[in-house]
């Protein structure tokens, strides 16, 4: 693994208090260019928390974040600008259609890739034209996916993404993660199970309190 | 079996809607038109307002259609949770813009009728409050009912809401003779017969008539629009369905 | 069956309380909940001095007296029990007329005149053109005020 | 009827552990009717003239707006579809809820009237009937918003619908509400308007929770 | 299987149509007392749909529902109490404490089984007297479960249970369905994979559009 | 700045597809000021003394109403914290926003606002004064509630704690705005008040993205 600091991800000493609660400490890990991290560990034991502290949206407690050489806190606006994120939430507005939805995100992202091409590898290009209110969980979940394969980010960051999809969809993701570390790209995925990332180091996260 | 029955009923209406609707479009023509004429050119001056009474013939058949809408509105609903008749809802919701905009013509004619009768454009006393009170309701109707992504789902809710609503149209009614007001006590539903003369009343009738028969066309032309549009929702659908790629594995559904 | 006599009993309590409604609404309107006074109104009630309100009936017979000033008016509103002289300044509305019903709003002075800022002309539900008034007039069968 | 008493007693808690819940309807209320001396001027004539109407007002406007809430918690955290399966009827459960919304904001309401009246320097007169009245009405509100309320719960923008829904339905207790103040504040009888209040209450109580629950049941569908 | 009228649930007919598009038509099946169902189908197949129906949440466009012999629409009253049903929401209120949620619910039952074991057979016991706004998405899922465990309710309905829990709860899940269906009890649980109910049929749902 | 217009088109676009959204804003604003006739009496000599203070009151309420909604919807979703993470710097979103909230409310309640006007009998010579005041004053409580919105946006029961926020803020609004049009109905001058409200604009737009943007920060995390 390339974990030299001038190339992709690398943590060091990460700590996170929740709620009074020390979830880890001294946490150390790095992610090159075209790597992929896997968080596992049981329910509550801070792998949500993790990915958040890594997207910036949670202060850590302790320890720094570096991408590319560069500091966090040094250039938080262009750090935050490069990661794709997809959470608990899918960020998809009933109202709009599917298309509009990822549309939205794109152009925010200054054009950002292919909306058609997007949606058609995750299997809902036939549903460009439907409001995204009709989606079912899993349909809803593979917008919220196709929006990192929009977006011309090289960190994508998912916490669990396969809840809800079937199978079909599941092998879609991996393969969208594929051609992305292929590209060059890194990818920090928390999750269960039931995803294959080919080479990926696990970092088990301490057992829930 | 439900779906049979959800499409059969709008077919039957599609078919006897078309042939009332020229009869009752021409006849709201035509009742309309002579209902005018006579009322701005040969019906009489009042022997107090003058020519201002002539407001009369718009003010009185608007302020009844209002309140008859939404009794039919409210009626429908009715039917509609009751009975869960598909049509009756889509009638509901084709009728309230209808009498919204009867209640608005019967708003508007009344302030311009109450400066030169009362020297007032508008007072809040019940009967006036209370028709604010039923455009209000209207206008939640309508709102609540366009309000859900679901038509029937919000046709059930508006439902509800002209229900509920229905309670001030009797205070309406009655509004002038519970409390007391400015606007005058009612002059044709009253003890002793109608306290209009002949020469006013009969245009008055005529009128009334062709509000009624413009409501019902409308009304018609409202529900088709509605019943079509149902149709081509459907359809977009299936044309969604038709592009999706074909099915990995034997569906369960067999029609 | 027990859910049955449930719901009635349900049903049951639920009438009752619209029939106690429906009850004390109709004990109320016995009392005054109006729009305006009448003159009797005003002679059976203390209403304070310097309070707001309206007082309705009709402009008695031969009773409007336009001042000198050109502008203020001074008649008496009558229900044809009691009576209560009213002075107003400002413009008067086309209907106002002897014997027609008005509505007028202000403040009852302490020389029991009711000085009004607001005049509004209430007509009644009689609708005819002027000839058949004058015939019903002449006939003797007029019922209306007047 | 233990499951009444056990919606009404979680209500009650979940308003008491949020806290500052009903405190902000009542800072609501203050801050709405102090507003007016700022738009209206201080003269204190005109003021006195115009508090009764202004508080009944206010007291609409916060009711109504505490009322988006009362059933959209419940909705968005999956709790309103668990409800309408309990065994306890709707119409029971929408009633409970209605008794709970009461005791944290239209009782409030209620006891702080007679002292924004003081500020609005109403004539003293009036307080026992604004009381009498507030507490009459502030039911009636809870209970026909409740209809509003669960009509709108599924739709997002439910905020400013609900006003439009129910606000034409509060009117008549906002007409007899002043009327019973007015009259008392005139030296005449306030009885008959706190008469029609009591009505409206004991027929709201019945029809009230039977179309919210017609309306909830359409809503978690 | 047993399937006689008398005994547990039966569908006959079942249609459903969401938006204007029909998702199912004819369904039937049955799941006995003891039974099991397993709905099983691609992202927007309609398992939340068919769940919602069966447990009177949705309307059916056609077919009937029967539950011992008697007929949903002859006494819905008594047909939905005897339903414990988890969503895709979990109904928990970031107010209250772990207990004082199942408390809730066991009391609306008129008193339930007991909260404390409830909570301990999905291992959230030690989580009892803190406040639900602490939990993780999988802790949270878990006093969502322990609600079905603290209710008297013969017929479970579950939606994706396992959603963001992980190994261990799956575990304790499938545990708490096997003695569910020793008493006597039947269950229906919609999901993609990651459960295992022993001599449970599986009903495919067809594909989604 | 193609990401601001890209904000400010999305935001409108949902606006008009959800239809009735600003239309129910209007019709509030309508409604509550048809209540103050009912609760004051319909003397119209009174009513046209407190129209100004009247409109600009309900002016308030219903932009703090519409408010509720600028974030909640955003964060409801998730797209809240994904905003947060885009290469927009955060208060160009909020501006963004705060003008599409603008355009669909602020905009329309002083369109509506000299029909209102009339309704309430008010003299004529204050119509012009009072949309001037209304079009210079509402995009400042669409700026200085983006703060109280952000600010509740993670809370559950932001509704009413908004109110308790934002109110007080908008008071120097409600009186300035009150303030020109009571000038033009006595044949003074307005522009001074009118100026003052332009200055509370210019120092809104730079200070309330800015802050309020660092209440999002807050609340997503
Ligand atoms: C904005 C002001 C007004 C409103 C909202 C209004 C409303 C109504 C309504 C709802 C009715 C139907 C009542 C019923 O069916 O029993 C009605 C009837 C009537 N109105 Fe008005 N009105 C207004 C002003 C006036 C004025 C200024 C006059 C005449 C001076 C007037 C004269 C009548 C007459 C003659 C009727 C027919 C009574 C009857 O049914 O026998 N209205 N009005
Ligand atoms: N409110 C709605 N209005 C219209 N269509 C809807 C609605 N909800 C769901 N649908 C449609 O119904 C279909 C079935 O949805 P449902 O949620 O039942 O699927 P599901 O099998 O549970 O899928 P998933 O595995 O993704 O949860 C989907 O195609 C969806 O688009
Ligand atoms: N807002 C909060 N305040 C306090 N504590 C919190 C908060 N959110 C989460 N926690 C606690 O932090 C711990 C870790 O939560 P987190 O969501 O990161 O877990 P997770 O590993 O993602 O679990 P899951 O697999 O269930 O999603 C949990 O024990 C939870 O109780
Ligand atoms: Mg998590
Ligand atoms: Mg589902």
């Amino acid at each position: 693994m390339n974990d030299a600091p001038g190339n992709g991800l690398a943590a060091e000493g990460l700590a996170c208090v929740r709620g009074g609660r020390t979830l880890f400490t001294g946490l150390d890990f790095a992610v090159p260019a075209g790597g992929a991290l896997v968080l596992a560990g049981p329910n509550g034991s801070g792998k949500t928390s993790l990915l958040r502290i890594i997207a910036g949206l949670l202060e850590a407690a302790a320890g720094r974040l570096v991408w590319d050489g560069v500091g966090f806190d040094d250039d938080a606006e262009g750090y935050r600008a490069r990661i794709a994120f997809v959470g608990h939430l899918d960020a998809v507005k009933p109202g709009l259609t599917v298309a509009e939805n990822l549309a939205f995100w794109a152009g925010l992202y200054g054009g950002g890739r292919d909306v058609a091409a997007a949606l058609e590898s995750l299997g809902i290009g036939h549903l460009a034209g439907v409001p995204a209110r009709f989606l079912s969980a899993g349909q809803r979940r593979r917008l919220a996916l196709a929006r990192i394969a929009a977006l011309p980010a090289p960190l994508w960051l998912l916490d669990e993404p396969t809840v809800t999809l079937d199978e079909q969809s599941v092998r879609a993701v991996e393969a969208l993660i594929a051609g992305h570390r292929a590209a060059g790209g890194a990818v920090v995925v928390a999750t269960h199970a039931g995803i294959a990332l080919p080479g990926a180091p696990t970092l088990r996260l301490g057992d829930a309190p | 079996m439900t779906t049979m029955h959800r499409f059969a009923n709008p077919a039957r209406f599609m078919r006897y809607s078309a042939r009332i609707l020229p009869w009752s479009g021409w006849s709201a023509a035509i009742l309309i038109a002579v209902g005018l004429v006579w009322a701005v050119f040969f019906a009489p001056p009042d022997y107090q307002q003058g020519d201002s009474v002539r407001i009369m013939f718009v003010h009185v058949p608007s302020a009844w259609m209002a309140l008859f809408v939404y009794t039919a509105m409210a009626s429908a609903s009715a039917v509609g949770l009751i009975w869960k008749h598909p049509l009756a809802h889509l009638a509901a919701r084709s009728c309230a813009p209808i009498g919204a905009c009867f209640t608005f013509v019967a708003l508007a004619t009344g302030s311009l009728w109450g400066k030169p009768m009362w020297g007032a454009w508008w007072v809040w006393d019940a009967r006036l409050t209370s028709v604010l009170i039923l455009f209000f309701l209207y206008l939640g109707y309508m709102a609540l009912a366009d309000a859900f992504d679901e038509p029937a789902r919000g046709a059930k809710a508006a439902a509800i809401l002209a229900l509920v609503g229905f309670v001030n149209v009797p205070i309406i009614k009655f509004s002038v003779e519970w409390w007391n007001t400015l606007h005058q006590p009612s002059s044709i539903v009253k003890l002793g017969g109608p306290a209009i003369h002949v020469s006013m009343l009969v245009p008055l009738v005529i009128m009334a008539l062709g509000f009624t028969a413009y409501f019902v066309t409308v009304l018609i032309l409202r529900v088709r629009a509605e019943i079509v549009a149902a149709k081509l929702r459907v359809l977009q659908i299936a044309e969604v369905d038709r592009r999706a790629p074909a099915p990995a594995d034997g569906a369960v559904s067999a029609d | 069956m027990k859910r049955k006599h449930r719901r009635l009993a349900f049903v049951v309590v639920g009438m009752v309380l619209l029939g106690a409604a429906a009850a004390l609404v109709l004990s109320a309107f016995e009392e005054n909940l109006v729009f305006f006074y009448s003159p009797s109104d005003l002679a059976a009630k203390e209403i304070p001095e310097g309070r707001r309100f309206r007082v309705g009936g009709l402009v008695e017979e031969g009773s409007v007296k336009r001042l000198a000033d050109g502008l203020t008016v001074e008649f008496v509103v009558t229900d044809l029990v009691e009576a209560v002289p009213v002075s107003y300044r400002g413009p008067l509305p086309d209907l106002f007329r002897e014997g027609q019903g008005v509505i007028a709003e202000g403040v009852l002075t302490a020389g029991g005149v009711f000085r009004a800022d607001g005049v509004l002309a209430k007509h009644d539900e009689n609708y005819m053109p002027p000839e058949v008034a004058e015939a019903l007039k002449k006939s003797g069968k007029w019922k209306g005020a007047q | 009827m233990s499951a009444f008493w056990c919606i009404v007693r979680r209500d009650l808690r979940l308003a008491l552990r949020r806290g500052g819940d009903s405190v902000n309807v009542m800072v609501f209320f203050v801050i709405a009717i102090t507003l007016f001396p700022f738009g209206v001027g201080p003269e204190s004539n005109i003021l006195a003239r115009i508090a009764p109407g202004v508080i009944w007002v206010a007291a609409l406007l916060a009711a109504m707006l505490s009322l988006d809430r009362l059933f959209r918690d419940d909705y968005d955290d999956g709790s309103l579809e668990l409800l309408t399966l309990a065994p306890l009827a709707l119409e029971f459960t929408v009633l409970a809820k209605c008794l709970a919304h009461w005791l944290t904001t239209g009782l409030l309401l209620a006891a702080a009237s007679p002292l924004l009246a003081l500020m609005m320097n109403m004539d003293a007169d009036g307080f026992a009937a604004l009381l009498a009245a507030m507490l009459l009405g502030t039911p009636v509100l809870s209970l026909v918003g409740a209809i509003g309320a669960a009509l709108t719960v599924s739709l997002r923008r439910g905020g400013v619908l609900i006003s439009l829904l129910v606000l034409p339905l509060f009117i008549p207790v906002l007409i007899f509400g002043v009327g019973a103040v007015a009259a008392a504040v005139y030296g005449l009888a306030a009885r008959p308007h706190l008469m029609v209040l009591g009505a409206m209450l004991l027929a709201a109580l019945p029809l009230c929770p039977w179309a919210a629950a017609a309306a909830l049941r359409l809503s978690v569908e």
